[in-house]
C-alpha cells in the first residue's frame, strides 16, 4: 500500500492519506485533480472496478464529500478517492467515460443529493423517486419525519412520542438495577 | 331425430361435467407431483363457478365478446361431430360422410375465434400470444394432419363411422397397432394441442402474462374454460376413435378417453417450456418424419 | 320471519332465493380465490413457501394467477412505497368485484418501522379498503393462510364488502389517492 | 401504443408481472417479440433506508440493515457489524467469527435453493421450485431455532453473535445439508442435465469476457465468464482464511454456465459448513460493547464487502463521533447487472428469454434502491 501511495504522490498533489488496513488506503485529493488521478488508477494502476460512488454531506462546512471507491483485481487493494465539492452550488463532472457503471451512482447522487454532475446525460431521470417535489431527499436539512406526517398522516388516538425518549427512559430504569 | 338431439345436448352437458372433472384430476395429479396434497377434484367446477358469477365492466368492442363465445362453440361444435359410442343409434352424435374434413376444419375454429378477441383486446402480451398460438397450431397441425389423411387413406373412408369399422374385431385391428408411426405423430401432436410442456408457449406467464386470455376476467373465462374442457373431451374422443378402434359401449369411451388422458400428464411435469421457434421446429421434424415412414408405407402397398 | 334483521333490504318473499342464491355464490367465492401475483414488498418473500409444497395453499382453493384482470385477492405484503401505491390502485381498479385486499404486516397499518420514511404511506385504507389485517413481520407463512382463512369466513358470511365501500366513496378516495400522487394520470375504469 | 412507422411496441414487463424478480419494471421496445432497448426502473421498494440510518443509533438500525436484501439479510447484519466493529476497535471473540460464517453459508445456501426455483419457474417447470423451497425452508427452520425468526434474524451483533448455538445445533445442521446434497442428483435430472433446459439456456445472453472488468460484474455472473474473482479469498472476512474452498469458474459466459455455476455454489457452501462444524471452537461468543443507547463511534470512514449470492456487497459507513451514523451507503451487488450489464445484453433477446436472463443475473430490487 505504502509504496502505491508513494507513486501517486509522485505525480498528483494529495491532501491528505490514511492506510486502514495492509490492504485498503484512502487519500483526499483536489476537485481539480480526480479527474486525471481516476484515469491514472485505472489505466496505470489498474484500478478497473468502480465499486461505488458516494456523497456525504457536510452541512456544518458546507460541502458535500464525493467518495470513489476502487478495487484492484490484481493486487487485491481497495482504494478510497474522495474530494470535497462546494455545497451551494455543486457542480461536479461526470466519470462516466472511465467507469460506465458510474452512470447509475451519479443518476442516484444527483436524485438524492442534487449534486450536477457535467456530461452525464441520463443524470435527470428518475432513480427511485418519482414526481419529487421537494428537496433532494437526502441532504441533512430535510426532514424526513415532519414531511412523512405532513403527506401521509397518522391514526388519530396515536401520540408517537420520540422513539429515543421511549428508549432512554426505559434504559434509565434499566441501568438502576 | 329429436331424441338424437336431446342425446346429443346431454353428451354435451356430460362432456363439460367430465372435462371441469379431469382438469380437476389433473391439477391434482400434478400436486401430488410436487409433494403437495393439491385442490379438491372438482376445484374447476368451483372457479367455473365463481367466475360465472363475477361482475363484467370490460369492455373492447363486439370481437372481445365473441371470442369467448367461439372457444365455446368450436368446442361444442367439435363434440357433437366425433361419435361417441360406435353405431350406437343415439350416442354417436352427429356424425355424417365426410365428417373427418369438417373436424379438421372444426377444431381450429375456437383458436381462430380466440384469436380476434384476443387481438381486440389490444393488450400486447395478448397479441404475441395470439401469434404465438397461431404458429404452434401451425406447427402440431402437420404431424395431425398427416396421421389423419394416412389413416383415412390407408381404411379407404374419410367418416369416423368407417374409420371405427375398419378397426373393429380385436385389440390388433387399431390403427395404433396397424400403423404405428402415424400413431406416434398423432400422439406427439397431441401434446401441442393440449398445450402440455415443454409445448406450453401460448400460456406462459412469466413470458406473457397469462397469454391470449390476458384481458378476459369473470364470464367471458368461465366461457372459456368450459369451452376448453368440452373441446378437450372431444379431442379425447377424435384421438379414441382414431387410433383405439372407438368405443362399443359408454365405459369403454370413458375407460380410453381416460388413458388418453394420462398420456399428456406423463409429458407434463418435468420439462421446461420451449421457445416457439425450437417447439415449431421440432413439430415440422421429428413427428412430420416419423408420420411419414407410414404415409408412404400405404400409398406404396394400397395404390 | 325471525332472523329477518340479518337482511335488512331485502323484501321477505324474495328472501329465501336470494338468501340460497348468495350463500352459494359466495361459497363458491370463498373457496377459489385466486391471488394477483404481485409482491409490492418484503413480505411477498413467504408468498413462495405459501404456495409451494410445504404450506400448501391451493388446496384451499387459493391459486396465484398473473394478471389482475382474472384475480379476486391482492396482497399488499408489507409497506407500500408511493409509486408502488400508484401501481398498486391501477391493479385494483382491474381487478374485477368482488374483490377483497390482505394487508401484511404492520407497515399499512400505522407505517411501521418506516414510520419516518418519505417514500412509504402509513395508513393503507385511507387509499384502498382493507379486508383483513395481518400483523408482524414477516407473517409466517401460516399466518397467512390463518388470514386466508379469516376472509373465507368474512366471505361465507358476506361481511367481505371492502369492494362495496370502494366504489361507494370513490371520490373520497381519489381525494386522498390524488393527494400523495403527483401528476395524477390514470384511466377511469368503468364501475 | 404501437407506432405505425416502424412497428415497435413500448411495452412495460412489471412490476406487476409474474416473471419479473421482485417489483421492479423494464421499458423495452418490441419489434415483433425481439427487444430492441430496455430501460431499467426501480423505486417501487424505495424506503429511505440511508436517510432512515441517519437518524436512528447505531444499534437501532440492525433491524433496517437486514431488510436491505430481503431473501439474504445476514450478509447486511454481518457488514454492517463489521463496519462499526472496525471503526470502533472492537474484538470479536474467534467462535463468533465461526458461528458468523456458519450463518453466512447457510444463508448462501437457502439463497441458492431458492434460485434454482427461480430459473426453473421462469421457464414454466413448476416441480423445481415446489421441491427447492421445500429444501429452503428446512434450512430457514434451523434459522428459526437459532434466531427466532424465519427470515429476519437480527443475530449479528457488534462484537460477536447475540447468543451461543443451541443444544445439539450442530447434529441438526449436519442433517438439513446431508438431506440437501442427497437430493442434488434428482435437481440435476430434473434442471441442469434437462435437454429442453439446455436448449434454452446454452448461448443465451452472451457477456463479453471484456465486459466484466469494464463494468464492474461481480459474484456468480462474473464466474461464469471463467473470471475469478471470489471475495470470499481475495478479501478473506471472516474465516473464510482458514477454509478450504474452491472458487468455481465456468467459461460459457452465458446463463447455463450461470447456472452451472451456482449449482456447484450449492455443493461448494454443504463443503464449507462441514469445515466449519468440525473445525469450531468453543469459547465466547459476545465482547459486549459499550450501553448500546449512548454508543459513541469515534469519527472515521470506511467501507468493508462480502461475496453475497448476487455478487459484491459493500457498505460504505461515515461516523463524525456523535451517536449515530452520519452516512450509510450500499452497493447492491445486483446494481451493475440490473442496469449497464442488461441495456447491453438485450438488443435481439426474443422475448421468452427475457425473464432466465434477468432471474439468471440475478437482481434484486430492494438492494438496488434501498
Amino acid at each position: 500500500m505504502k509504496e502505491l501511495l508513494d507513486r501517486i504522490k509522485k505525480s498528483f498533489k494529495i491532501v491528505n492519506e490514511e492506510i486502514k488496513r495492509e490492504n485498503f488506503l484512502i487519500i483526499e485529493v483536489e476537485q481539480g485533480d480526480l479527474k486525471q488521478i481516476l484515469v491514472h488508477l485505472k489505466y496505470n494502476e489498474n484500478f478497473k472496478h468502480l465499486a461505488l460512488l458516494s456523497c456525504v454531506d457536510w452541512i456544518e462546512d458546507k460541502k458535500f464529500q464525493l467518495t470513489y471507491i476502487l478495487w484492484n483485481y490484481k493486487t487485491k487493494e481497495n482504494l478510497i478517492v474522495k474530494t470535497y465539492i462546494n455545497r451551494e452550488k455543486s457542480d461536479h463532472f461526470t466519470v462516466m467515460d472511465i467507469f460506465p457503471q458510474a452512470e447509475i451512482y451519479e443518476r442516484e447522487v444527483r436524485e438524492m443529493y442534487g449534486v450536477n454532475f457535467e456530461g452525464n446525460s441520463t443524470q435527470h431521470l428518475d432513480f427511485a423517486l418519482e414526481d419529487w417535489d421537494d428537496i433532494p431527499p437526502m441532504r441533512r436539512d430535510f426532514d424526513t419525519l415532519k414531511y412523512s406526517l405532513e403527506n401521509y398522516g397518522e391514526r388519530e388516538e396515536y401520540d408517537r412520542t420520540n422513539i429515543r425518549d421511549i428508549i432512554s427512559e426505559f434504559t434509565d430504569e434499566w441501568r438502576k438495577k | 331425430m329429436f331424441n338424437k338431439i336431446l342425446f346429443a345436448l346431454i353428451a354435451a352437458i356430460v362432456a363439460l361435467a367430465y372435462g371441469l372433472f379431469l382438469g380437476g384430476l389433473s391439477r391434482k395429479i400434478m400436486a401430488r407431483l410436487h409433494g403437495r396434497k393439491g385442490p379438491t377434484v372438482f376445484q374447476n367446477f368451483i372457479d367455473v363457478w365463481k367466475l360465472f358469477r363475477k361482475r363484467t365492466a370490460i369492455s373492447h368492442g363486439v370481437m372481445f365478446y365473441l371470442a369467448p363465445t367461439f372457444r365455446f362453440l368450436g368446442g361444442v361444435g367439435t363434440f357433437l361431430l366425433v361419435p361417441i359410442v360406435f353405431d350406437s343409434p343415439y350416442l354417436s352424435n352427429f356424425s355424417f360422410g365426410g365428417d373427418l374434413i369438417v373436424l379438421i376444419y372444426f377444431m381450429v375454429f375456437g383458436c381462430l375465434g380466440m384469436a380476434l378477441g384476443a387481438s381486440e383486446s389490444g393488450h400486447p402480451h395478448s397479441a404475441i400470444a395470439v401469434t404465438r398460438g397461431l404458429s404452434q397450431m401451425a406447427g402440431y397441425e402437420l404431424p395431425f394432419l398427416i396421421a389423419v389423411i394416412g389413416i383415412a387413406f390407408a381404411n379407404h373412408t374419410i367418416t369416423f363411422q368407417g374409420i371405427i369399422q375398419a378397426q373393429q374385431g380385436g385389440i390388433l385391428h387399431w390403427n395404433l397397432f396397424q400403423y404405428p408411426f402415424l400413431s406416434i405423430a398423432a400422439l406427439i401432436s397431441m401434446l401441442g394441442m393440449y398445450m402440455s410442456y415443454p409445448f406450453a408457449v401460448v400460456m406462459a406467464p412469466q413470458e406473457i402474462a397469462v397469454g391470449p386470455p390476458t384481458e378476459f376476467s369473470s364470464e367471458f373465462l368461465s366461457f372459456m374454460f368450459s369451452g376448453r374442457s368440452i373441446f378437450a373431451v372431444a379431442k379425447y374422443l377424435v384421438f379414441m376413435n382414431l387410433l383405439l378402434g372407438g368405443a362399443t359401449n359408454l365405459l369403454e369411451a370413458f375407460i380410453k378417453t381416460f388413458i388418453l388422458f394420462l398420456w399428456p400428464l406423463f409429458i407434463t411435469g418435468v420439462f421446461p417450456r420451449f421457445r416457439l421457434e425450437q417447439s415449431v421446429r421440432f413439430f415440422w421434424t421429428y413427428p412430420v418424419l416419423i408420420g411419414l415412414i407410414d404415409f408412404i408405407g400405404i400409398f406404396i402397398t394400397r395404390s | 320471519m325471525a332472523d329477518n334483521k340479518h337482511f335488512l333490504n331485502d323484501k321477505p318473499e324474495k328472501l329465501t332465493y336470494a338468501r340460497v342464491w348468495e350463500k352459494f355464490d359466495n361459497w363458491a367465492r370463498a373457496n377459489s380465490l385466486w391471488v394477483v401475483a404481485y409482491g409490492t414488498g418484503c413480505g411477498s418473500i413467504e408468498i413462495p413457501p405459501m404456495v409451494t409444497s410445504r404450506f400448501d395453499a391451493e388446496r384451499f382453493g387459493v391459486n396465484m394467477v398473473g394478471t389482475p384482470r382474472q384475480a379476486d385477492v391482492l396482497i399488499i405484503s408489507g409497506y407500500l412505497a408511493v409509486k408502488t401505491l400508484k401501481r398498486v390502485i391501477r391493479v385494483y381498479e382491474q381487478m374485477q368485484s368482488p374483490k377483497y385486499v390482505v394487508a401484511l404486516g404492520a407497515c399499512p397499518i400505522n407505517g411501521g418501522m418506516y414510520f419516518d420514511s418519505y417514500n412509504t404511506i402509513n395508513l393503507l385504507d385511507k387509499y384502498l379498503p382493507v379486508d383483513v389485517w395481518l400483523t408482524g413481520c414477516m407473517p409466517r407463512p401460516e399466518a397467512i393462510l390463518s388470514a386466508f382463512a379469516d376472509l373465507m369466513k368474512r366471505i361465507k358470511e358476506g361481511r367481505a364488502d371492502g369492494w362495496k365501500k370502494y366504489i361507494d366513496n370513490l371520490g373520497e378516495y381519489r381525494k386522498n389517492q390524488e393527494k400523495i400522487i403527483k401528476n395524477w394520470k390514470m384511466p377511469n375504469y368503468n364501475w | 401504443m404501437i407506432d405505425k412507422k416502424d412497428k415497435e411496441v413500448k411495452l412495460f414487463i412489471g412490476p406487476q408481472h409474474p416473471g419479473v424478480t421482485g417489483n421492479m419494471s423494464f421499458e423495452v421496445t418490441l419489434e415483433g417479440d425481439t427487444f430492441k432497448d430496455v430501460k431499467t426502473h426501480v423505486g417501487y421498494l424505495h424506503r429511505a433506508f440511508e436517510k432512515l440510518m441517519e437518524r436512528r443509533l447505531y444499534i437501532q438500525n440492525f433491524p433496517i440493515v437486514c431488510r436491505i436484501c430481503v431473501p439474504e439479510p445476514d450478509t447486511n447484519e454481518n457488514l454492517y457489524a463489521r463496519a462499526l466493529e472496525e471503526l470502533y476497535g472492537l474484538e470479536v471473540p474467534e467462535r463468533a467469527k465461526w458461528i458468523r460464517t456458519l450463518v453466512l453459508e447457510l444463508d448462501r445456501l437457502k439463497m441458492l435453493m431458492m434460485w434454482i426455483g427461480g430459473i426453473a419457474g421462469t421457464m414454466g417447470l413448476g416441480t423445481a421450485p415446489q421441491w427447492s423451497v421445500f429444501d429452503r425452508d428446512t434450512v430457514l427452520d434451523l434459522f428459526e431455532e437459532l434466531t427466532g425468526a424465519r427470515i429476519y434474524h437480527i443475530y449479528v451483533m457488534p462484537g460477536g453473535v447475540r447468543r451461543d448455538l443451541p443444544e445439539g445445533f450442530e447434529e441438526r445442521v449436519l442433517k438439513v445439508i446431508d438431506n440437501i446434497e442427497k437430493k442434488l442428483p434428482d435437481y440435476d435430472d430434473l434442471v441442469f442435465e434437462n435437454a429442453v433446459f439446455k436448449k434454452r439456456t446454452v448461448g443465451l445472453s452472451k457477456i463479453k469476457p471484456e465486459w466484466v472488468e469494464e463494468i464492474g460484474v461481480s459474484g456468480p455472473v462474473a464466474r461464469a465468464c471463467g473470471f475469478t474473482y471470489d471475495i470470499r479469498r481475495d478479501q478473506p472476512y471472516e474465516m473464510y482464511d482458514k477454509l478450504e474452498f474452491d472458487i468455481i469458474t465456468e467459461t460459457g459466459c452465458d446463463v447455463y454456465s450461470m447456472a452451472k455455476v451456482r449449482r456447484r455454489e450449492i455443493e461448494n457452501s454443504i463443503k464449507i459448513i462441514r469445515q466449519i462444524i468440525d473445525k469450531m471452537p468453543k469459547g465466547e461468543v459476545w465482547n459486549r460493547p459499550p450501553n448500546v443507547l449512548y454508543w459513541k463511534i469515534p469519527e472515521g470512514e470506511t467501507y468493508v464487502k462480502a461475496e453475497a449470492t448476487r455478487g459484491e456487497m459493500g457498505y460504505y459507513v461515515v461516523s463524525d463521533g456523535s451517536d449515530k451514523p452520519r452516512r450509510i451507503h450500499v452497493r447492491g451487488a445486483s446494481t451493475p447487472h440490473a442496469y449497464t450489464l442488461l441495456e447491453r445484453l438485450v438488443p435481439g433477446m426474443n422475448i421468452s428469454d427475457f425473464s432466465v436472463t434477468i432471474v439468471g443475473l440475478q437482481t434484486c430490487p430492494p438492494e438496488i434502491e434501498r
